[in-house]
């Protein structure tokens, strides 16, 4: 009996040291993981995945606090590019959280008054303009996130889908005609 | 002899060609508009530098070049421009692009031109020429020439002219050697020069021998030294300039690499043939030799101005009632066109009009079963039954693996495909979808980078105020204390009035300001409403009064959520 | 698939020949259920049948396994090997062209597992004069299990050319004593032998139509003559020469007609020859020291799993980047 | 020599710990989607099963003896958890990709019951200390394998056209059945 307990006793405490020192010797700092995560993302910076940015989100991720579904701009591509990552399954999207098409914020400047919420709100600082100055958006950097538009006291920005011309058009997938159809 | 190398796989189709030989080059009649894309070049879009209304003569600049890489497009007749607006073009989407249309006038009048003697002119000079006249390659690419032929710090040996031809149907350049062979051979004289390029290497498919024959005439009569006419063996995609770089010189150009770094340059003879136009005989490159075939009766090659409609041109050569579509190109790489409305462009080598009968709709598509007949034919030495997996799968990253990449889109897989799997199709879409990926991720980093340095800067203004406070509370503390010091003072010295304390009067002026600031704010007008029309001054009213109603919901909206 | 089952014919008359017309029955027994499987299964999945049934790869599934099962076999054990081979490894992985597994190799190891006592009662060759059935005696057993007169089963069949020198190997027999017995003629087994031979024939056929290459055939044999040369040389008393193995069991078969499935070999001509090479030498191994009579199936099945990694390992420099730039 | 490998070959090939033994399934479902994760997978778990088939060699023998033979599964317990939170360190300060990739798995290498089960089979069948390092490492040289050749197979599968329900995990479940009946025709070949 004592013999078994100073077995098992001895046992624990080698492993104890063993452990302990290499918890000292092999410290990570930091965590790199989050910017493989924060690539990723789509970087619209958009909160819609409830953290303040991109880069909170990949933290969350990364801690394991957030589910790898709730980034709507990043498309179910990025949850499948995060699944892979992470070594997860493929997750859906929820409900409410579903994609929208691509698309630019534009100012209608009849209506804008120069408040500079929006320029406040744009994440990514595509909007120029000053107080009392009538503000315009840099398609070429908006980000497509929407935030501008919950400040804008009198609704002048609207979001415009981003049509198809011959610039970015894409090949479509190739029709198999082999299924039948349904 | 020449040692011909060979490159792998390729395949033989039927060629389908004496039907377009038979007859000269003929000039195609003056059709009744022009339809001229101002995008017919790799690189960005021209300018249009007309109006609608505007009489142009022909060789006249309508579309000005863009940024380094881009061309000139010219009014390939003379007569009125009666729209500038997006038409449909020859494109595998079937979107419309910005074109110019043109109504002739039927008098074919040129502006003032007139050539030069390149010897006497700087290469660069050679080079402006060439971009002025709009001259890119006529093998397809549209690549502009005038940045191809300069090389750059790269040393060019070997100046490769491309006469190969090898899709099935077309003939423009055949023809066009076997009739031009000294125009093609002076241009390529010109392009070796500006390339200063060792020798050139002319490759024609050995189906060809009437243009071999013509060239090899051509280089004797000219007394071209540096030049050698060599047949290549016919076999599909030698015309490819990758493919004919390796037949002729043994040189493998990769994916992603450009010739010139190996020490090649590939021109197509027709591109020689309008450099030699636009230089010597100061001729814009207006029109070009397009074969027309297929399911007509009467197939060849016409001299066809750019901009004109398909339709009007396969007319001429009498076109079959059956007929329900047209193919720009080849039957291999060709686009189908949209409509037949579509302008002839510079990449037009040739129109096969084409019937249920000729181009039978492609057979359903069965299971690949990894026979491997694609990668036999494959020549840029692929494994299609992979990529095409991977591409049919949406599994990019091992469709890149597997060198995606390095596909020539030449089609020889879904021709020998015993399952008739439309292969380039799925490649096509595999690398669009990559393409559109990378754009994305790129607009990922900008965006991060601009967060990023958004966040920074709301970080520095709030030290910078936290600072400025911090000093101007030490300020006001140690204001304090000195007034509080001299009260003390003047306590001991007079007695004062005890409501006098020093906040409060800063308090007192700061809203004396804010009033005057207000004040002022309602009185003054902007400086340029002096002199307005009564209409100018509704307006200003009417919108006023907008503001001022939206002032006042802003505030009641917005203030609760303004920091 | 027409080709491949044309040239499957030679060896099929042979059989006959030598064995009688009872491999006729489970072949077109085979042949029934491998369309019928393929039918229900090509509903199920809501594709439509015609292009399908037509292009023959579930007859030659089919024949494949019928070849490599005793002709004597029960009905049900005919049926049961090839729609397994049909639905599970083939219809469940996507049909035509997704299965990682070759059919027909699956429903033989799935029976010699599962059945090992009725896959070892192969037919006695005419030749050895043995007790022989009628045609209608044939088909009395294979649907009836009713053997005449009461013959037992041992009587009228026997195990494999390689079946025999593996167990009176381990009963201490040399080689040289086991090969004077009658079942065994010039090369390998009796009648056998002739009919490896026929397939072989039709394997050149498929050669020469280059409907296969020669890396998987040359390859494989290549391999199991090499490993069974090396032992044969070692010690000929306990290890039977090569040709003996090439023309014994399914080796024949194995190499022109089961390893050069496109849909389950690698596509590279790299990869076609590590792949035959490996189910040589492995062929060899299992039927030397395993415990399975003949390894072709296992050693098949065992290579079609590294099929994707030998595929990806082997990929060959594309144009242009083959590092010198020539 | 020669015993010494057939104890490699018959743990690799023949009584492989996946395929005919049946253990460590759990990383061998999880883990094999992508085959970065299955090689790295394997490697860990080679660490951790010749390193535990050597240290429960040694506590059962001079730690252990006969008298408390009752204390083995609970020792080797506690020995292999300790080996794998330091193969836990010892991965992620080095490669903090794997360690993302192996997630979960890394952890659960301590329930994986071929880190057990080798180390007990070992007891069981009374191996000297080199023939149990041989009989660990062999072991995880068979489960990186099949965890390799797996991997690869359900990357190709990812793009065949498996009909809806049999997609994911059912088809990988089909796929291991078929596997381990490959791995049957070894059976034999060393005893």
């Amino acid at each position: 009996m004592i013999s078994a307990l100073l077995v098992m006793i001895g046992i624990a405490a080698f492993l104890g040291t063993v452990l302990g020192f290499s918890a000292i010797r092999f410290k990570v700092q930091g965590n790199p993981l989050v910017d493989k995560i924060d690539a990723v993302l789509p970087q619209t910076q958009c909160g819609q995945c409830g953290y303040p940015g991109c880069k909170p989100y990949a933290e969350a991720i990364a801690k394991g606090e957030a589910e790898i579904n709730l980034c709507p701009p990043g498309g179910e591509d990025g949850i499948h590019k995060l699944a892979d990552l992470l070594g997860k399954e493929f997750v859906p999207f929820g409900e409410g959280a579903a994609p929208k098409g691509k698309s630019v914020a534009f100012i209608d400047e009849n209506t804008c008054i120069g408040c500079t919420l929006c320029i406040q709100a744009c994440p990514v600082d595509a909007i120029v303009g000053a107080a009392k100055q009538m503000h315009t958006i840099i398609a070429s950097e908006c980000t497509g996130c929407e935030l501008c538009l919950a400040p804008c006291p009198v609704d002048c920005i609207s979001m415009l889908p981003i049509a198809e011309d011959i610039t970015n058009w894409k090949w479509r997938y190739p029709v198999f005609p082999i299924r039948n159809a349904a | 002899m020449k040692a011909i190398f060979r490159f792998h796989g390729g395949i033989h189709p039927p060629t389908h060609k004496a039907a377009s030989t038979r007859t000269p080059i003929t000039p195609a009649a003056l059709p009744s508009k022009l339809v001229i894309p101002l995008h017919q070049h790799v690189g960005i879009r021209a300018k249009a530098v007309v109006q609608v209304g505007e009489r142009v003569l022909k060789g006249q600049v309508i579309g000005r070049p863009e940024g380094r890489l881009s061309s000139t497009v010219h009014a390939s007749t003379s007569g009125t421009v009666s729209a500038i607006d997006m038409q449909l073009v020859a494109h595998h989407s079937g979107l419309p692009d910005l074109c110019v249309t043109l109504i002739p006038d039927g008098k074919d009048e040129w502006i003032e031109h007139g050539g030069v003697d390149y010897k006497q002119i700087s290469h660069t000079e050679v080079r402006h020429l060439l971009r002025q006249a709009g001259v890119v390659g006529l093998g397809g690419a549209v690549f502009p020439s005038d940045v191809k032929a300069y090389s750059n710090k790269h040393k060019i040996k070997t100046m490769v002219l491309n006469g190969a031809e090898c899709e099935p149907y077309i003939t423009c350049d055949d023809m066009l050697m076997r009739e031009r062979a000294h125009d093609i051979l002076r241009g390529a004289e010109v392009l070796r020069e500006l390339l200063y390029a060792e020798e050139v290497l002319v490759g024609i498919e050995d189906n060809k021998p009437e243009a071999i024959a013509a060239m090899r005439q051509a280089v004797i009569d000219d007394q071209h030294e540096h030049m050698r006419v060599i047949s290549v063996p016919t076999v599909y995609p030698s015309g490819g300039a990758k493919q004919l770089i390796r037949i002729l010189t043994g040189i493998e150009v990769a994916a992603g690499v450009r010739s010139p770094e190996m020490g090649v340059q590939c021109f197509n003879v027709a591109t020689a043939y309008s450099a030699w136009r636009a230089i010597r005989h100061g001729e814009p490159l207006l029109s070009r030799i397009v074969t027309v075939t297929g399911n007509v009766d009467d197939a060849r090659n016409f001299e066809v101005l750019l901009g004109t409609p398909v339709d009007e041109l396969v007319t001429q050569a009498g076109r079959r009632p059956d007929t329900d579509r047209h193919i720009m190109g080849g039957p291999m790489m060709g686009v189908q066109l949209p409509a037949a409305t579509v302008g002839v462009a510079k990449a037009t080598n040739c129109i096969i009009a084409s019937s249920p009968a000729l181009f039978p709709p492609p057979q359903p598509a069965l299971p690949c079963i990894r026979c491997t007949r694609c990668a036999e034919v494959c020549p840029a030495e692929l494994q299609p039954q992979d990529l095409y997996w991977f591409a049919k799968s949406n599994n990019f990253g091992k469709a890149q693996e597997f060198h995606l990449f390095d596909c020539i889109e030449c089609g020889a897989c879904a021709y020998v495909c015993p399952s008739h799997i439309p292969l380039v199709s799925y490649y096509r879409y595999a690398k669009s979808e990559i393409w559109e990926r990378e754009q994305e991720s790129q607009a990922a980093e900008l965006a991060r980078e601009r967060h990023e340095y958004r966040q920074y800067r709301i970080e520095r203004e709030k030290q910078e105020k936290a600072e400025k406070l911090a000093q101007k509370e030490k300020a006001a503390a140690a204001a304090k204390a000195a007034a509080a010091a001299a009260a003390e003072k003047a306590r001991l010295d007079t007695p004062s009035d005890p409501d006098a304390d020093p906040d409060d009067t800063m308090q007192l002026r700061i809203e004396a300001a804010l009033a005057r600031a207000k004040e002022q704010a309602a009185t003054t007008q902007p400086k340029n409403t002096d002199t307005l029309t009564p209409q100018q001054q509704a307006e200003i009213n009417e919108i006023d009064a907008r503001r001022a109603r939206i002032h006042a919901s802003a505030h009641h909206d917005a203030e609760p959520k303004n920091e | 698939m027409l080709k491949v089952m044309l040239a499957l014919i030679p060896g099929i008359a042979l059989y006959v020949w030598y064995f009688g017309p009872a491999i006729l029955v489970s072949i077109t027994l085979a042949s029934i259920t491998a369309l019928a499987t393929e039918a229900a299964m090509l509903k199920l999945r809501d594709r439509p049948l015609k292009p399908f049934l037509s292009d023959n790869s579930a007859l030659l599934t089919a024949w494949l396994l019928a070849l490599s099962i005793p002709p004597l076999a029960p009905w049900w054990l005919v049926v049961v090997g090839t729609t397994f081979a049909i639905s599970v490894s083939k219809h469940l992985y996507g049909g035509l062209g997704s299965n990682p597994f070759n059919p027909a190799m699956i429903g033989y190891a799935v029976l010699i597992i599962s059945f090992p006592m009725h896959m070892t009662h192969w037919l006695t060759p005419h030749a050895l004069g043995g007790v022989e059935l009628t045609f209608a005696e044939q088909l009395g057993y294979i649907f009836n299990g009713a053997l005449p007169r009461g013959l037992t089963l041992d009587a009228i069949t026997m195990a494999t050319a390689l079946d025999t020198m593996k167990t009176q190997l381990h009963l201490g027999l040399s080689v040289s004593d086991i090969r004077d017995m009658p079942i065994y003629g010039r090369l390998a087994g009796q009648g056998s032998e002739m009919v490896a031979l026929g397939f072989a024939l039709g394997g050149i056929y498929l050669l020469l139509n280059r409907i296969i290459t020669w890396h998987l055939p040359l390859a494989y044999l290549g391999a199991l003559f090499a490993t069974a040369g090396i032992f044969h040389l070692v010690d000929p008393a306990h290890y039977v020469t090569p040709l003996f193995h090439w023309f014994s069991g399914a080796a024949m078969i194995g190499a022109f007609f089961i390893l050069t499935d496109p849909v389950t070999s690698p596509t590279t001509a790299k990869g076609k020859i590590i792949f035959a090479l490996g189910a040589g030498i492995l062929t060899y191994l299992i039927r030397a020291f395993g415990g399975f009579p003949d390894g072709m199936a296992f050693a098949t099945l065992f290579m079609n799993i590294c099929v994707p990694l030998i595929d990806a390992w082997t990929q060959p420099k594309v144009f242009g980047k083959k590092g010198d730039g020539k | 020599m020669t015993e010494y490998l057939l104890i490699l070959v018959g743990t690799v090939f023949v009584n492989n710990i996946v395929m005919v033994k049946i253990l460590g399934l759990c990383p061998f479902m999880g883990v094999s989607k992508k085959l970065e994760a299955a090689v790295g997978m394997g490697a860990a778990t080679t660490f951790v099963l010749t390193l535990g088939s050597g240290a429960s060699y040694l506590i059962q023998h001079y730690l252990l003896g006969p008298d408390l033979a009752y204390l083995t599964t609970l020792s080797f317990i506690v020995v292999i958890a300790g080996i794998v939170q330091f193969t836990e360190m010892v991965v992620q300060k080095t490669s903090p990709a794997l360690y993302q990739v192996l997630g979960i798995y890394l952890p659960l290498i301590t329930t994986n019951c071929a880190v057990l089960g080798i180390p007990l089979l070992n007891v069981q069948a009374k191996h000297d200390f080199m023939e149990s390092l041989l009989f660990g490492f062999g072991g995880a040289v068979g489960f990186t394998l099949v965890m390799v050749l797996f991997a690869g197979i359900r990357e190709r599968l990812e793009g065949a056209d498996v009909p809806g329900i049999f997609k994911g995990s059912a088809i990988a479940m089909i796929t291991a059945g078929l596997m381990s009946l490959t791995f049957m025709g070894f059976s034999g070949l060393v005893k």
